[in-house]
């Protein structure tokens, strides 16, 4: 299991985009949107948690398409499944090695990035905290996805259209988490459903991944 | 060390080979032969487990079987040692010189794999074999893009350090290796309509 | 003989076919019935006016749009376990369906919306809910489409639609979280008097079971289809295998 | 036809749409079924 992480976090570091992009991508995102909604510090800061949490959605979404498909490519994912170790344990492997390559690094750029959009102060540890609770759990659901269309030429649109009606309650409570933050209230409640969220998809979808996975590869 | 008892396995829905039947004791090999499409790969693969057969057995000791083709997961960003030690952790064995060796690529240890040449890289993915260290070798056309030496090279590391060492395997493979094997023609198992009971486009038929 | 031998392709065309006719005609009658009644001989209600006439369409809608996603979740698990082809075929059959009903629920619910609440739209817990169920909905049948091996294809939508269906509840619910909504309790329960009084009630039963049987002939007619592109795929299949 | 007070708009065009989107869902299946019957009755007729 370790060789597979390490294998996975190697050539995500040594083919490039595995890092960077998404945390491009996310800062992208987020400069773009002070840009659309107008200068106004106090809007701005009202629909911070909203943009934070929705674009650090989209960059996990990124590079999902990523997970499988090049181990699917050259055979490697076929002689995963004919080695000692499960697809279960693959599937959670290769959704651990995606969220330290784009849901860690989100969870340090984010709060960097809660200053442009004038996040009010109370809300950056709730927001660390909901997108180091929350994130994982995107990254599971996303490997789910990615399961489900590796074996599709043209799956990368597909895959956003299956996995983001699975993200809306994550967003919903990582939002909110950060809003009640924000506006002083108590967030245990949401980050409390938010671990739900997450803990419930790490324990159901690696099945669910594992089952794609072997439907695919026959 | 495997039986395989009255096999049907499909393609695509329907029958391609049917009441396929063999045993390969330990230090035997079987060369699969037939024409393309009679279904090499498809009974490799259902060996193997990777798809399910329609009827019939495969008896195999569980997890002693490698399924190998010519898409042998070398990773072009990892060096040569490392995409082996990856292997060679996942099934729990451990990387000594000798797989190396077998098949001449010790020079290029620590050589990036997308800087290798297409032999050499075939080469390396055929060296996960002897990482892997499974007594059952399930190869699917192993020479492809293999040079005359290279095949030598195989063929030297199945007879000696596999078959030699109690192993055995079955081979799909259009060249000869020079190693004298029990062969089986496909051709008689073709799947007639009448195999197809059971199979996914049968119930439309 | 086994209730499952029903659900053999061939059994499944000979004893539908007579059926069919009789549930197509069934909705028919249901539909017109229930829906002129509702349209031209009820009262306005004495709050929401005549708007209560958009129930007749709102509520039977959102009752299939739920019940079509069920049914694909129930025919979708009888496929994983005991793999019954026409099981697999019904599911996809029923989804184009479902998100009609669903895009039903949805425009009368924006148009009953506006002159009870004064907006069209609402991010209201059970609005947002069938927008979500509508992207699931998408999401399946696209899956359906890109896949080309039909096995494949039924495998992997099923654990979509079960594993869709867990993340659809749990939307339900941090959707209820997160606002506290406009829209009126369930219209539908078993003290009715307290939403709905009779006058509005006995039309809409009517309807509801006009949207039911409507629901089965489409389904019925759509899985034959489904069952005879299938039988022309094999076919070809058998004719390229000779 | 009922008097439907200053709601005419909402209730036609509820009943509008929703009779809209089912009369073309049931135009289409019935329209494939028609056409994969016939389909499949030539793919019969030549094999």
């Amino acid at each position: 299991m370790k060789a597979l992480l390490l294998r996975d976090l190697r050539l995500a570091i040594r083919a490039g985009g595995g890092f960077g992009l998404g945390l491009a991508f996310f800062l992208i995102v987020v400069v773009l949107v002070p840009f659309g909604v107008g200068p106004n510090a106090d809007l701005l800061s009202i629909i911070a948690p909203g943009i934070l949490w929705v674009a650090a959605l989209l960059a996990a979404l990124l590079s999902l398409d990523r997970i499988f498909a090049l181990d699917f490519e050259d055979g490697s994912l076929g002689l995963l499944a004919t080695s000692p170790l499960p697809l279960e344990s693959v599937s959670v492997i290769k959704a651990l090695a995606h969220w330290i390559t784009t849901g860690l690094p989100l969870c340090f750029a984010a709060p960097v990035l809660g200053f442009l959009l004038h996040l009010s102060p109370d809300a950056y540890a709730y927001l660390i905290l909901s997108l180091l609770i929350g994130t994982p759990g995107l990254s599971m659901i996303g490997t789910f996805g990615a399961a489900l269309t590796v074996g599709l030429r043209r799956g990368g649109l597909l895959l956003s259209l299956l996995v983001l009606p699975l993200y809306v309650p994550t967003l919903i409570m990582g939002a909110d988490a950060v809003r009640r933050g924000a506006d002083g209230m108590a967030a245990t409640t949401p980050l409390m459903l938010l671990g739900v969220i997450t803990l419930g998809s790490i324990a159901v979808l690696p099945f669910a991944t594992a089952a794609a996975l072997r439907v695919n590869l026959r | 060390m495997l039986t395989v008892r009255d096999l049907t396995c499909t393609r695509g829905g329907a029958a391609v080979l049917a009441g396929v039947g063999f045993t390969v004791n330990a230090g035997e090999a079987l060369v699969l032969r037939g024409p393309n499409g009679i279904g090499k790969t498809t009974l490799l693969r259902t060996i193997a487990g990777l798809q399910p057969a329609l009827k019939g057995e495969v008896l195999a000791a569980p997890e002693t079987t490698a399924y190998a083709s010519h898409a042998d997961g070398v990773k072009d960003a990892l060096t040569v040692r490392e995409n082996l030690s990856f292997w060679a952790e996942v099934h729990g064995s451990t990387l000594d010189d000798a797989a190396f060796d077998h098949f001449d690529i010790a020079d290029l240890k620590d050589r990036i794999a997308g800087t290798l040449s297409a032999g050499q890289k075939r080469r390396l993915g055929l060296a996960r074999l002897a990482v892997v260290k499974r007594p059952v070798l399930l190869l699917d056309e192993p020479t492809v893009s293999l040079d005359g030496f290279s095949v030598k090279l195989f063929a030297k590391f199945l007879r000696d350090h596999h078959l030699a060492k109690g192993g055995a395997a079955v081979i799909a493979t259009h060249i000869d290796l020079g190693l004298d094997l029990p062969e089986l023609d496909l051709t008689p198992f073709k799947a007639t309509e009448a195999d197809n009971d059971g199979a996914s486009d049968e119930a439309f038929l | 003989m086994s209730l499952w031998e029903y659900a053999n392709p061939k059994k499944f065309m000979d004893w539908t076919a007579p059926v069919l006719p009789w549930v197509a005609g069934s909705a028919a009658l249901c539909l017109s019935v229930g829906l002129i009644w509702g349209f031209f001989f009820t009262p306005d209600d004495f709050r929401q006016g005549s708007t209560v006439k958009i129930i007749y369409l709102h509520v039977p809608a959102a009752l299939m749009a739920i019940n079509a996603w069920l049914m694909m979740l129930v025919a979708s698990l009888i496929w994983l376990v005991r793999r019954h082809h026409v099981s697999a075929l019904a599911a996809k059959a029923a989804a184009p369906v479902g998100i009609t009903m669903t895009l039903i629920a949805l425009a009368t619910g924006a148009l009953w919306g506006s002159p009870i609440w004064g907006t069209y739209w609402e991010w209201d817990p059970r609005l947002t809910s069938f927008l979500i169920l509508f992207l699931f909905y998408l999401g399946y049948m696209a899956l359906w489409s890109a896949i080309e091996d039909p096995d494949t294809a039924a495998d992997l939508t099923s654990i979509l639609c079960l594993v869709g269906s867990i993340f659809a509840i749990l939307s339900r619910y941090a959707a209820q979280f997160w606002s506290q909504g406009l829209h009126q309790g369930a219209s539908l329960s078993l003290d009715k008097e307290k939403n709905v009084s009779d006058v509005f009630w006995q039309p809409l039963v009517i309807t509801m079971i006009g949207f039911g049987l409507l629901f089965l002939a489409l389904v019925l007619l759509r899985t034959r289809t489904e069952i005879r592109m299938r039988r022309i795929k094999a076919l070809h299949a058998r004719a390229r295998r000779a | 036809m009922p008097d439907l007070g200053t709601y005419a708009f909402e209730i036609l065009m509820s009943y509008g749409i929703s009779l809209g989107l089912l009369g073309a869902l049931i135009c289409v299946s019935i329209l494939q079924s028609k056409r994969v019957k016939a389909a499949l009755q030539q793919v019969e007729n030549n094999g």
